[in-house]
């Protein structure tokens, strides 16, 4: 961890929350973040768009829209996770114009699992693994053209992320 | 499979114990209960077979001793007994049984 | 729950049983091979050297989960952390290597040992303690994550190497086998489980979703990194987690009973490759 | 210490896969301790990986996302030699970054 700071949290939390809507707004655009050789910028991440209940709050949040379902949206998840902490699941489309991706697990605490930009040059395809509380709707959702797509399948989940 | 019934027999006993301990016990019906409780336990411990549930009804009964719940604290204490006694039985039984098991 | 549970795993276990033994002393030979043919009789289709990977073996969901973990396993980082301490020389200016053959590199397979001199079975885990103890050093915690990091990188680099475990011309070697063998069929704990009953009788089944493992082969994937502990584990590590999971209380890390169960295992896994580190959920 | 960041960028042709590992806690906020506290949320929130200046790929990551987090996607115009950036910033503003060879 040679390059590890140790900011104070607290303040940079004050920070953020004045940022949020500054955030979501960026995200919607889903351009390419300016500030490519300084560090990251804390404020790119959607506070507010993780701190959803419901799929289409998040997605109301993080991309200012509504999405619809796709054939075209290939969601690839466990049909029974082997382990609720670490799910893989992944997300592709032959969709054109794709500027984001994300994945939304809709019994978990927040809705909002992960979201990915995707610049053009870059496929319209991310793998990850996330955490599932308990069985849930797994939503793919895919940003194309202005428009979100998505796919639904369901994960069953008897030994739960969250653990406590 | 005589050992499966070890269970049901344990919980059995830790009701029918409980039952001739309805009348308030005192603090000495703890103790007393306690000990065989604890003399099961060692037995338990030296055959290398505890069963993780005995501790559990030890540490009730503990509590509930100090609590003032004598009546809890025996019924916790013959609890944990019976089940150091069917940790003991099975311990015992596996010695001749285990072969049984094996593949050949 | 639990009591479904016990009573739904009686009841395949009764549907299973293995021939019944003639009591007697032990001939490993003889019993390699019953051991052998059990599993392969009942897995027909699948390949010997596929036993290795526990549950991923048994069940296609699992397998498909576990190829995609396995792109990038989350357990590189235990190798790495195992791979620089290995490295890092003791106060004295020694290494781990010192105390094995081929500076340790690729020898996981030949443990556990018959140690002769003192008797005892010598698994990996206690080479390492007593190197470490040999060269004035505190010996780590056989379930903590130390460990389970050296073990993990000595595994790795013994990856594909078949399992090789002798039993010496000692009575003392052949009885460290029987009572491992006699740890693995012995029934414990509250709900009244012996090793067997989940790995030799229901392997491939599940208890609720977990898929069980089978016994042939379980420990050339030792250390596991579980995703039930979010880190690797040693091989003490997941026995005292298997006899807590039957409501037994579990012995210390690297106990006697433990060594013997391993090294009845692993010559029961004999030419079987090493797999470990592995994943397991 | 080692760097919490472990990539593997491979070319093939004009694309370049890439995966990568971090090692993180990810703590979600839910999960008690073994005193039963609740372990307070740490989650890596934005990672970035650039290549030849430009941004390739972001990743927004919230408490969901598992322990010892792992990405993998692909994009176009990079070639063997390359460097590719990759830095992650955390929810309490501790930071990493690293920089691989695509290969």
């Amino acid at each position: 961890m040679n390059e590890l700071s140790d900011a104070p949290g607290q303040t940079r939390r004050i920070i953020l929350k004045s940022a949020v809507g500054l955030a979501a707004f960026g995200l919607g655009v889903g351009g390419v973040l300016t500030s490519a050789y300084a560090a990251i910028d804390p404020k790119s991440w959607p506070e507010n768009a993780f701190k959803q209940k419901s799929e289409a709050d998040a997605l109301k949040a993080l991309y200012g829209k509504s999405g619809e379902a796709s054939d075209k949206v290939n969601l690839d998840a466990p049909e029974i996770a082997e382990n609720g902490a670490v799910v893989p699941i992944a997300v592709a489309t032959t969709l054109p114009g794709v500027s984001g991706i994300a994945i939304l697990v809709l019994e978990n605490p927040f809705t909002l699992a992960a979201a990915y930009k995707i610049p053009e040059g870059t496929e319209a395809s991310v793998a990850s693994r996330l955490k599932m509380a308990k069985t849930s709707k797994v939503v793919a959702v895919v940003e194309a053209g202005g428009k979100l797509y998505t796919a639904t399948k369901e994960v069953k989940v008897t030994v739960g992320g969250c653990g406590g | 499979m005589r050992t499966r019934t070890l269970i049901r027999l344990a919980v059995l006993a830790s009701v029918a114990g409980f039952a001739t301990a309805a009348v308030a016990a005192s603090a000495d019906d703890y103790k007393a209960a306690a000990a065989k409780a604890d003399a099961a336990i060692k037995q338990a411990h030296a055959l290398k077979n505890e069963w993780t549930t005995t501790g559990a009804a030890m540490k009730a009964a503990k509590a509930a001793a100090d609590a003032g719940k004598f009546d809890e604290a025996v019924k916790h204490a013959q609890e944990a007994e019976a089940l150091a006694n069917g940790s003991i039985a099975q311990a015992k039984e596996q010695e001749k049984l285990w072969p049984d098991a094996v593949v050949r | 729950m639990l009591r479904k549970l016990l009573i739904a795993l009686a009841m395949v276990a009764g549907a299973a049983q293995p021939l019944l033994a003639a009591e007697g002393a032990s001939d490993p030979k003889a019993e390699f091979k019953a051991f052998r043919s059990y599993f392969t009789n009942r897995f027909p289709k699948l390949a010997l050297d596929d036993f290795v990977n526990g549950p991923y073996s048994m069940d296609e969901g699992l397998r498909k989960q576990w190829k995609a973990i396995d792109e990038f396993p989350p357990y590189d980082f235990a190798i790495d952390k195992g791979k620089a301490m290995f490295a890092t020389p003791f106060k004295n200016g020694k290494t781990y290597g010192d105390c094995f053959p081929n500076k340790g590199i690729g020898v996981r397979q030949n443990y556990p040992q018959f140690d002769a001199k003192s008797g005892q079975v010598i698994t990996l885990d206690v080479a390492l303690n007593r190197c470490r103890e040999a060269n004035g050093e505190q010996p780590f915690d056989y379930t903590k994550d130390d460990m389970a990091a050296l073990t993990a990188y000595m595994a790795f680099t013994s990856r594909g190497k078949p399992m090789d475990i002798t039993i010496p011309d000692d009575p003392r070697a052949l009885a460290a086998y029987t009572k491992g063998k006699e740890y693995f069929y012995t029934r414990r704990g509250q709900l009244n489980f012996s090793c067997a009953s989940c790995h030799v009788q229901n392997p491939g089944n599940h208890i609720r979703t977990e898929v069980l493992a089978p016994a042939l082969g379980i420990m050339n994937a030792m250390p596991i990194y579980r995703s039930a502990w979010g880190g690797m584990g040693t091989t003490s590590r997941r026995l005292r987690t298997c006899n807590s999971q039957v409501r037994g209380v579990p012995l210390p890390g690297e106990s006697e009973e433990y060594r013997d169960v391993e090294y009845y295992l692993s010559y029961m896994a004999n030419g079987l490759p090493i797999s470990g580190p592995g994943t397991r959920p | 210490m080692a760097s919490t960041i472990r990539v593997r960028a491979i070319a093939s042709g004009d694309t370049t896969q890439v995966q990568s590992l971090i090692s993180h806690p990810m703590d979600s906020g839910f999960v008690k301790d073994s005193k039963g506290q609740l372990i307070p949320p740490h989650h890596i929130e934005v990672v970035e990986f650039e290549h030849a200046g430009k941004v390739v790929f972001t990743a927004l990551w919230g408490p969901a996302v598992s322990k010892d987090p792992y990405v993998k996607f692909s994009f176009k115009g990079a070639k063997k030699g390359d460097d590719l950036k990759v830095s992650w910033v955390d929810n309490k503003g501790q930071s990493d970054s690293t920089v691989a060879k695509i290969q």
